[in-house]
Protein backbone atom coordinates (compact mmCIF):
# COMPACT_ATOMS: atom_id res chain seq x y z
CA UNK A 1 0.00 0.00 0.00
CA UNK A 2 2.83 2.39 0.71
CA UNK A 3 3.96 2.59 -2.72
CA UNK A 4 0.62 4.91 -3.24
CA UNK A 5 1.29 7.32 -0.99
CA UNK A 6 2.55 10.13 -2.36
CA UNK A 7 5.55 11.83 -0.37
CA UNK A 8 4.53 15.83 -0.19
CA UNK A 9 5.18 18.21 -3.58
CA UNK A 10 5.74 15.05 -5.21
CA UNK A 11 3.21 14.25 -8.15
CA UNK A 12 2.16 10.26 -9.46
CA UNK A 13 3.27 10.60 -12.79
CA UNK A 14 3.03 7.41 -15.80
CA UNK A 15 5.87 6.35 -17.51
CA UNK A 16 5.43 4.44 -20.82
CA UNK A 17 7.90 2.83 -22.74
CA UNK A 18 7.04 3.07 -26.69
CA UNK A 19 7.91 1.53 -29.89
CA UNK A 20 10.50 -1.33 -29.59
CA UNK A 21 11.32 -0.72 -25.95
CA UNK A 22 8.12 -3.82 -24.89
CA UNK A 23 7.97 -2.60 -21.53
CA UNK A 24 4.36 -2.15 -19.36
CA UNK A 25 3.78 1.74 -18.24
CA UNK A 26 4.63 2.34 -14.78
CA UNK A 27 4.28 5.11 -12.31
CA UNK A 28 6.27 6.75 -10.91
CA UNK A 29 6.80 9.75 -8.30
CA UNK A 30 8.36 12.86 -9.12
CA UNK A 31 8.76 16.37 -8.90
CA UNK A 32 10.66 16.93 -12.00
CA UNK A 33 11.73 14.76 -14.92
CA UNK A 34 14.92 14.46 -13.14
CA UNK A 35 13.34 12.44 -10.43
CA UNK A 36 11.66 10.07 -13.33
CA UNK A 37 15.32 9.75 -14.84
CA UNK A 38 16.61 8.66 -11.22
CA UNK A 39 14.18 6.11 -10.99
CA UNK A 40 14.57 4.69 -14.43
CA UNK A 41 18.48 4.67 -13.92
CA UNK A 42 17.75 1.72 -11.36
CA UNK A 43 16.43 -0.18 -14.02
CA UNK A 44 19.52 -2.72 -15.67
CA UNK A 45 16.65 -3.04 -18.70
CA UNK A 46 15.86 0.37 -19.05
CA UNK A 47 20.00 1.99 -18.71
CA UNK A 48 20.62 1.01 -22.69
CA UNK A 49 17.72 2.98 -24.27
CA UNK A 50 17.93 5.88 -21.70
CA UNK A 51 20.55 6.93 -23.74
CA UNK A 52 18.83 6.80 -27.42
CA UNK A 53 15.30 7.68 -25.90
CA UNK A 54 13.60 11.13 -26.48
CA UNK A 55 11.38 12.38 -24.20
CA UNK A 56 7.92 13.62 -24.76
CA UNK A 57 5.73 14.74 -21.76
CA UNK A 58 1.85 14.60 -22.29
CA UNK A 59 2.73 14.28 -26.03
CA UNK A 60 5.05 17.37 -26.50
CA UNK A 61 8.70 16.80 -26.90
CA UNK A 62 10.43 18.06 -23.90
CA UNK A 63 14.24 18.93 -23.42
CA UNK A 64 14.74 19.81 -19.62
CA UNK A 65 15.39 17.62 -17.12
CA UNK A 66 14.19 20.65 -15.00
CA UNK A 67 10.31 20.44 -16.44
CA UNK A 68 7.83 20.04 -13.36
CA UNK A 69 5.41 17.58 -13.48
CA UNK A 70 2.22 17.24 -12.17
CA UNK A 71 -0.46 14.75 -10.98
CA UNK A 72 -1.54 12.07 -13.72
CA UNK A 73 1.21 13.27 -16.18
CA UNK A 74 1.97 11.05 -19.12
CA UNK A 75 5.72 10.79 -19.42
CA UNK A 76 6.80 8.71 -23.24
CA UNK A 77 10.22 7.20 -23.66
CA UNK A 78 11.04 7.43 -27.82
CA UNK A 79 13.28 5.29 -29.29
CA UNK A 80 15.15 6.34 -32.26
CA UNK A 81 12.54 6.40 -35.52
CA UNK A 82 12.57 5.06 -38.69
CA UNK A 83 9.29 5.35 -40.74
CA UNK A 84 8.49 4.77 -44.53
CA UNK B 1 -5.48 14.27 -44.43
CA UNK B 2 -3.49 11.58 -42.03
CA UNK B 3 -4.62 7.96 -42.87
CA UNK B 4 -3.10 5.38 -41.16
CA UNK B 5 -4.07 1.50 -42.40
CA UNK B 6 -3.21 -1.82 -40.65
CA UNK B 7 -0.86 -3.72 -43.11
CA UNK B 8 0.36 -2.44 -46.83
CA UNK B 9 -1.52 0.42 -48.50
CA UNK B 10 -3.56 0.13 -51.52
CA UNK B 11 -1.61 2.66 -53.69
CA UNK B 12 -3.47 3.33 -56.43
CA UNK B 13 -7.04 3.18 -54.53
CA UNK B 14 -5.33 6.20 -51.98
CA UNK B 15 -3.80 7.59 -55.55
CA UNK B 16 -7.30 7.97 -57.18
CA UNK B 17 -8.96 9.46 -54.38
CA UNK B 18 -6.39 12.20 -53.78
CA UNK B 19 -5.91 13.11 -57.35
CA UNK B 20 -9.60 13.64 -57.35
CA UNK B 21 -9.84 15.78 -54.77
CA UNK B 22 -6.80 18.11 -55.45
CA UNK B 23 -8.39 18.34 -59.17
CA UNK B 24 -11.57 19.89 -57.97
CA UNK B 25 -9.50 22.23 -56.47
CA UNK B 26 -7.38 23.67 -58.80
CA UNK B 27 -3.87 22.76 -57.95
CA UNK B 28 -1.78 22.78 -61.00
CA UNK B 29 1.21 20.41 -59.29
CA UNK B 30 0.62 17.05 -57.51
CA UNK B 31 4.14 15.54 -56.09
CA UNK B 32 3.49 12.14 -55.05
CA UNK B 33 6.17 10.03 -52.71
CA UNK B 34 5.53 5.94 -52.78
CA UNK B 35 8.14 3.82 -50.47
CA UNK B 36 8.23 0.48 -51.02
CA UNK B 37 9.49 -2.62 -48.74
CA UNK B 38 12.22 -4.03 -50.72
CA UNK B 39 13.37 -7.27 -51.04
CA UNK B 40 16.97 -7.15 -49.16
CA UNK B 41 19.00 -9.19 -46.45
CA UNK B 42 16.46 -12.08 -46.57
CA UNK B 43 13.41 -10.18 -44.93
CA UNK B 44 10.29 -11.23 -45.49
CA UNK B 45 8.36 -8.07 -44.34
CA UNK B 46 8.74 -4.85 -42.61
CA UNK B 47 6.77 -3.84 -39.55
CA UNK B 48 5.94 -0.60 -38.03
CA UNK B 49 4.69 0.46 -34.92
CA UNK B 50 3.59 4.58 -34.78
CA UNK B 51 2.83 6.59 -31.64
CA UNK B 52 -0.52 7.84 -33.01
CA UNK B 53 -0.90 11.41 -31.15
CA UNK B 54 2.43 12.40 -31.63
CA UNK B 55 2.36 11.64 -35.64
CA UNK B 56 -0.61 13.75 -35.57
CA UNK B 57 0.50 16.86 -33.60
CA UNK B 58 3.86 16.15 -35.99
CA UNK B 59 2.05 16.50 -39.14
CA UNK B 60 -0.40 19.47 -37.96
CA UNK B 61 2.44 21.47 -37.54
CA UNK B 62 3.56 20.42 -41.21
CA UNK B 63 0.09 21.31 -42.96
CA UNK B 64 0.70 24.32 -41.26
CA UNK B 65 4.18 25.39 -42.85
CA UNK B 66 2.41 23.57 -46.32
CA UNK B 67 -0.87 26.08 -46.12
CA UNK B 68 1.66 29.23 -45.58
CA UNK B 69 2.74 28.65 -48.64
CA UNK B 70 -0.22 27.89 -50.30
CA UNK B 71 -0.11 24.12 -50.30
CA UNK B 72 -1.68 21.28 -49.00
CA UNK B 73 0.11 17.97 -47.61
CA UNK B 74 -1.09 14.56 -48.04
CA UNK B 75 0.13 11.26 -45.81
CA UNK B 76 -0.67 7.53 -45.50
CA UNK B 77 1.29 5.25 -43.42
CA UNK B 78 0.64 1.67 -42.48
CA UNK B 79 1.07 0.06 -38.76
CA UNK B 80 2.36 -3.39 -38.85
CA UNK B 81 3.09 -6.02 -41.43
CA UNK B 82 4.13 -4.81 -44.67
CA UNK B 83 5.31 -7.34 -47.53
CA UNK B 84 8.10 -7.09 -49.33
CA UNK B 85 6.76 -5.32 -53.02
CA UNK B 86 4.25 -3.21 -51.09
CA UNK B 87 4.11 -0.10 -49.95
CA UNK B 88 4.10 1.37 -46.25
CA UNK B 89 4.28 5.08 -47.03
CA UNK B 90 2.63 7.55 -49.43
CA UNK B 91 2.97 11.26 -48.96
CA UNK B 92 1.66 14.19 -51.31
CA UNK B 93 1.55 17.69 -52.06
CA UNK B 94 -0.54 19.85 -53.85
CA UNK B 95 0.00 23.18 -54.68
CA UNK B 96 -0.82 25.95 -57.20
CA UNK B 97 2.62 25.80 -59.19
CA UNK B 98 5.44 23.57 -59.31
CA UNK B 99 8.14 25.10 -57.45
CA UNK B 100 6.58 25.08 -53.70
CA UNK B 101 4.98 21.70 -54.67
CA UNK B 102 8.76 20.41 -55.81
CA UNK B 103 10.64 22.03 -52.11
CA UNK B 104 7.78 20.84 -50.40
CA UNK B 105 7.90 17.16 -50.97
CA UNK B 106 12.00 17.22 -50.14
CA UNK B 107 11.82 18.97 -47.59
CA UNK B 108 8.22 16.89 -46.12
CA UNK B 109 10.11 13.72 -46.86
CA UNK B 110 13.49 14.15 -45.11
CA UNK B 111 11.84 15.68 -41.98
CA UNK B 112 9.45 12.67 -41.91
CA UNK B 113 12.09 10.35 -42.20
CA UNK B 114 14.62 11.90 -39.50
CA UNK B 115 11.31 12.92 -36.84
CA UNK B 116 8.04 11.07 -37.23
CA UNK B 117 7.05 8.62 -34.24
CA UNK B 118 7.66 5.81 -36.06
CA UNK B 119 9.91 2.43 -35.43
CA UNK B 120 11.03 -0.13 -37.94
CA UNK B 121 11.36 -3.91 -37.72
CA UNK B 122 12.44 -6.38 -39.61
CA UNK B 123 10.34 -9.63 -40.10
CA UNK B 124 12.72 -12.76 -40.21
CA UNK B 125 10.95 -16.05 -40.34
CA UNK B 126 7.81 -14.56 -38.11
CA UNK B 127 10.10 -12.71 -36.30
CA UNK B 128 10.00 -8.57 -35.46
CA UNK B 129 13.69 -7.45 -35.16
CA UNK B 130 14.23 -3.59 -34.85
CA UNK B 131 15.87 -1.43 -37.44
CA UNK B 132 18.02 0.06 -34.87
CA UNK B 133 21.21 0.95 -36.92
CA UNK B 134 18.41 2.83 -39.93
CA UNK B 135 16.73 4.53 -37.03
CA UNK B 136 17.74 8.31 -36.07
CA UNK B 137 17.72 9.64 -32.60
CA UNK B 138 14.77 12.25 -32.01
CA UNK B 139 15.69 15.66 -30.68
CA UNK B 140 16.95 15.71 -27.01
CA UNK B 141 17.60 11.78 -27.29
CA UNK B 142 19.72 11.08 -23.97
CA UNK B 143 17.66 13.19 -21.78
CA UNK B 144 16.89 11.10 -19.23
CA UNK B 145 20.60 9.22 -18.88
CA UNK B 146 21.56 11.32 -16.12
CA UNK B 147 24.51 8.79 -14.90
CA UNK B 148 26.09 8.42 -18.51
CA UNK C 1 9.63 5.44 -71.59
CA UNK C 2 8.39 8.46 -72.53
CA UNK C 3 4.94 8.67 -73.58
CA UNK C 4 3.07 11.26 -76.23
CA UNK C 5 -1.07 10.88 -76.07
CA UNK C 6 -3.48 13.37 -77.81
CA UNK C 7 -5.63 15.27 -75.32
CA UNK C 8 -5.53 14.82 -71.40
CA UNK C 9 -3.83 12.08 -69.62
CA UNK C 10 -5.36 9.22 -68.24
CA UNK C 11 -3.57 10.16 -64.95
CA UNK C 12 -4.87 7.04 -62.76
CA UNK C 13 -3.89 4.53 -65.87
CA UNK C 14 -0.91 5.86 -66.03
CA UNK C 15 0.01 5.38 -62.42
CA UNK C 16 -0.91 2.21 -61.68
CA UNK C 17 1.12 0.62 -64.62
CA UNK C 18 3.84 2.89 -63.66
CA UNK C 19 3.61 1.98 -60.08
CA UNK C 20 3.44 -2.15 -61.08
CA UNK C 21 6.69 -1.63 -63.15
CA UNK C 22 8.75 -0.02 -60.01
CA UNK C 23 7.23 -3.09 -57.72
CA UNK C 24 8.68 -5.87 -59.62
CA UNK C 25 11.82 -4.04 -59.80
CA UNK C 26 12.43 -3.79 -56.09
CA UNK C 27 12.65 -0.03 -56.47
CA UNK C 28 11.96 1.86 -53.03
CA UNK C 29 11.28 5.19 -53.53
CA UNK C 30 8.50 5.78 -56.75
CA UNK C 31 7.85 9.57 -57.48
CA UNK C 32 5.52 11.24 -59.53
CA UNK C 33 4.69 15.06 -60.55
CA UNK C 34 1.77 14.99 -62.29
CA UNK C 35 0.82 18.59 -63.81
CA UNK C 36 -2.93 19.69 -64.39
CA UNK C 37 -4.51 22.79 -65.72
CA UNK C 38 -5.61 25.59 -63.71
CA UNK C 39 -8.96 27.24 -64.21
CA UNK C 40 -7.50 30.75 -64.77
CA UNK C 41 -7.58 33.79 -67.23
CA UNK C 42 -11.01 32.63 -68.44
CA UNK C 43 -9.22 29.86 -70.49
CA UNK C 44 -11.06 26.64 -71.53
CA UNK C 45 -7.96 24.31 -72.11
CA UNK C 46 -4.17 24.34 -72.47
CA UNK C 47 -2.85 23.30 -76.17
CA UNK C 48 0.56 21.58 -76.78
CA UNK C 49 2.88 21.47 -80.06
CA UNK C 50 6.08 18.96 -79.59
CA UNK C 51 8.71 17.84 -81.51
CA UNK C 52 9.11 14.29 -80.82
CA UNK C 53 12.85 13.76 -82.35
CA UNK C 54 14.23 16.28 -80.17
CA UNK C 55 12.02 15.59 -77.19
CA UNK C 56 13.01 11.82 -77.11
CA UNK C 57 16.76 12.90 -77.56
CA UNK C 58 16.50 15.22 -74.27
CA UNK C 59 14.57 12.78 -72.35
CA UNK C 60 16.97 9.87 -73.47
CA UNK C 61 19.95 12.16 -72.50
CA UNK C 62 18.08 12.38 -68.87
CA UNK C 63 17.89 9.04 -68.89
CA UNK C 64 21.57 7.88 -69.07
CA UNK C 65 22.09 10.52 -65.96
CA UNK C 66 19.23 8.66 -64.39
CA UNK C 67 20.76 5.09 -64.73
CA UNK C 68 24.16 6.67 -63.60
CA UNK C 69 22.13 7.49 -60.19
CA UNK C 70 20.31 3.99 -60.51
CA UNK C 71 17.22 5.37 -61.29
CA UNK C 72 15.04 5.52 -64.07
CA UNK C 73 12.61 8.38 -65.16
CA UNK C 74 9.13 8.56 -66.40
CA UNK C 75 7.38 10.71 -68.47
CA UNK C 76 3.46 11.38 -70.25
CA UNK C 77 2.82 14.47 -72.01
CA UNK C 78 0.12 15.80 -74.04
CA UNK C 79 -0.32 17.20 -77.18
CA UNK C 80 -3.19 18.89 -78.05
CA UNK C 81 -6.20 20.05 -76.31
CA UNK C 82 -6.30 19.44 -72.07
CA UNK C 83 -9.29 21.38 -70.58
CA UNK C 84 -9.20 22.65 -67.40
CA UNK C 85 -8.68 20.41 -64.35
CA UNK C 86 -7.29 17.52 -66.18
CA UNK C 87 -3.34 16.96 -66.92
CA UNK C 88 -1.02 17.16 -69.58
CA UNK C 89 2.12 16.25 -68.10
CA UNK C 90 3.44 13.19 -65.59
CA UNK C 91 7.01 13.12 -64.66
CA UNK C 92 8.08 9.72 -62.63
CA UNK C 93 11.39 8.61 -60.93
CA UNK C 94 11.89 5.26 -59.76
CA UNK C 95 15.16 4.73 -57.39
CA UNK C 96 16.13 2.18 -54.62
CA UNK C 97 16.52 4.74 -52.22
CA UNK C 98 14.71 8.19 -51.70
CA UNK C 99 17.76 10.40 -51.47
CA UNK C 100 18.13 9.98 -55.14
CA UNK C 101 14.87 10.29 -56.20
CA UNK C 102 13.94 13.46 -54.28
CA UNK C 103 16.81 15.02 -56.51
CA UNK C 104 16.30 13.84 -59.72
CA UNK C 105 12.70 14.37 -59.94
CA UNK C 106 13.26 18.10 -58.83
CA UNK C 107 16.04 18.65 -61.55
CA UNK C 108 14.18 16.61 -64.06
CA UNK C 109 11.11 18.82 -63.83
CA UNK C 110 12.92 22.02 -63.86
CA UNK C 111 15.02 21.38 -66.81
CA UNK C 112 11.60 20.04 -68.55
CA UNK C 113 10.53 23.55 -68.15
CA UNK C 114 13.41 25.18 -69.77
CA UNK C 115 14.57 22.49 -72.43
CA UNK C 116 11.81 20.25 -73.52
CA UNK C 117 10.88 21.10 -77.05
CA UNK C 118 6.55 21.83 -76.34
CA UNK C 119 4.60 24.50 -76.76
CA UNK C 120 2.39 25.91 -75.02
CA UNK C 121 -0.90 28.16 -75.96
CA UNK C 122 -4.46 29.24 -73.90
CA UNK C 123 -7.59 28.54 -75.64
CA UNK C 124 -9.92 30.89 -75.04
CA UNK C 125 -13.60 30.70 -76.96
CA UNK C 126 -11.78 28.05 -79.46
CA UNK C 127 -8.86 29.81 -80.55
CA UNK C 128 -4.77 28.73 -79.77
CA UNK C 129 -2.82 31.66 -78.32
CA UNK C 130 0.69 30.93 -78.20
CA UNK C 131 1.44 31.31 -74.59
CA UNK C 132 4.78 33.66 -75.42
CA UNK C 133 4.74 35.21 -71.96
CA UNK C 134 5.42 32.00 -69.80
CA UNK C 135 7.30 30.66 -72.90
CA UNK C 136 11.69 29.85 -72.19
CA UNK C 137 14.09 30.64 -74.73
CA UNK C 138 16.19 27.75 -75.65
CA UNK C 139 19.97 27.94 -75.44
CA UNK C 140 21.55 29.96 -78.64
CA UNK C 141 18.00 31.11 -79.23
CA UNK C 142 18.53 34.76 -81.67
CA UNK C 143 21.65 32.64 -83.61
CA UNK C 144 20.30 33.80 -86.85
CA UNK C 145 19.23 36.99 -85.57
CA UNK C 146 22.87 38.81 -87.94
CA UNK C 147 21.02 41.85 -88.21
CA UNK C 148 20.07 42.38 -84.55
CA UNK D 1 13.35 26.62 -112.63
CA UNK D 2 16.43 28.60 -111.55
CA UNK D 3 15.90 28.45 -108.46
CA UNK D 4 16.53 24.51 -108.14
CA UNK D 5 19.78 25.41 -109.60
CA UNK D 6 22.57 24.95 -106.95
CA UNK D 7 25.40 27.35 -106.95
CA UNK D 8 28.95 25.84 -106.42
CA UNK D 9 29.71 24.72 -103.05
CA UNK D 10 26.14 25.20 -102.06
CA UNK D 11 23.73 22.57 -100.56
CA UNK D 12 20.19 22.70 -100.55
CA UNK D 13 18.58 22.11 -97.33
CA UNK D 14 15.06 22.63 -95.51
CA UNK D 15 14.32 24.77 -92.96
CA UNK D 16 11.63 23.86 -90.65
CA UNK D 17 9.50 26.56 -88.22
CA UNK D 18 8.25 24.34 -85.35
CA UNK D 19 5.33 25.28 -83.01
CA UNK D 20 3.32 28.66 -82.94
CA UNK D 21 5.88 30.18 -86.31
CA UNK D 22 2.95 28.15 -88.25
CA UNK D 23 5.19 28.63 -91.50
CA UNK D 24 5.72 26.19 -94.35
CA UNK D 25 8.86 24.53 -94.53
CA UNK D 26 11.43 25.86 -97.27
CA UNK D 27 13.86 24.99 -99.44
CA UNK D 28 17.25 27.28 -98.91
CA UNK D 29 20.65 27.41 -100.44
CA UNK D 30 23.26 27.39 -97.89
CA UNK D 31 27.09 26.84 -97.47
CA UNK D 32 26.57 27.47 -93.46
CA UNK D 33 24.38 28.80 -91.04
CA UNK D 34 24.59 31.95 -91.73
CA UNK D 35 23.88 32.22 -95.55
CA UNK D 36 20.09 30.72 -93.91
CA UNK D 37 20.10 33.39 -91.43
CA UNK D 38 20.67 35.91 -94.49
CA UNK D 39 17.77 34.49 -96.59
CA UNK D 40 15.62 34.55 -93.99
CA UNK D 41 16.17 38.13 -92.88
CA UNK D 42 14.54 39.00 -95.60
CA UNK D 43 11.44 37.95 -94.61
CA UNK D 44 9.61 40.54 -92.63
CA UNK D 45 7.02 38.30 -90.78
CA UNK D 46 10.53 35.45 -90.07
CA UNK D 47 12.15 38.33 -88.74
CA UNK D 48 10.85 38.82 -85.00
CA UNK D 49 10.73 34.98 -84.63
CA UNK D 50 15.00 34.93 -85.22
CA UNK D 51 15.43 37.20 -82.27
CA UNK D 52 13.84 34.51 -80.00
CA UNK D 53 14.24 31.09 -81.96
CA UNK D 54 17.00 28.46 -80.76
CA UNK D 55 18.20 26.61 -84.21
CA UNK D 56 18.84 22.31 -85.21
CA UNK D 57 20.39 20.77 -87.90
CA UNK D 58 19.04 17.43 -88.10
CA UNK D 59 18.03 17.19 -84.74
CA UNK D 60 20.41 18.72 -82.86
CA UNK D 61 20.62 22.02 -81.18
CA UNK D 62 23.76 24.45 -82.55
CA UNK D 63 24.93 27.22 -81.72
CA UNK D 64 27.83 28.45 -84.21
CA UNK D 65 26.68 30.19 -87.34
CA UNK D 66 29.64 28.92 -89.33
CA UNK D 67 28.17 25.31 -88.94
CA UNK D 68 28.39 23.90 -92.15
CA UNK D 69 25.76 22.33 -94.29
CA UNK D 70 25.15 19.51 -96.74
CA UNK D 71 22.38 18.61 -99.49
CA UNK D 72 19.54 17.32 -97.44
CA UNK D 73 20.13 18.66 -94.36
CA UNK D 74 17.49 20.11 -92.13
CA UNK D 75 17.03 23.17 -90.35
CA UNK D 76 14.53 23.96 -87.32
CA UNK D 77 13.81 26.82 -85.77
CA UNK D 78 12.36 26.55 -82.10
CA UNK D 79 11.04 29.33 -80.50
CA UNK D 80 10.66 29.72 -76.66
CA UNK D 81 9.48 26.57 -74.56
CA UNK D 82 6.56 25.92 -72.18
CA UNK D 83 5.86 22.28 -71.60
CA UNK D 84 3.70 20.79 -68.42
Amino acid sequence: MIKYLKKVGEAMVKVEFLGPIGKEPMEVEARTLRDVAKVLQKDEELKKWLKECAVAVNDRLVQDLDTELKDGDRVSLLPPVCGG
Amino acid sequence: MLEIYPGELEVDTIFSRWRRWGERRNYGAFITFVGTVRAEDGIEALSFDLYEPLLREWFERWQEKAQERGAVLRMAHSVGNVPVHTSSYMAAVFSPKRRVALELIEEFVEDFKANAPIWKYDVKQGERIYARDRSQRLAGSGLLDIDG
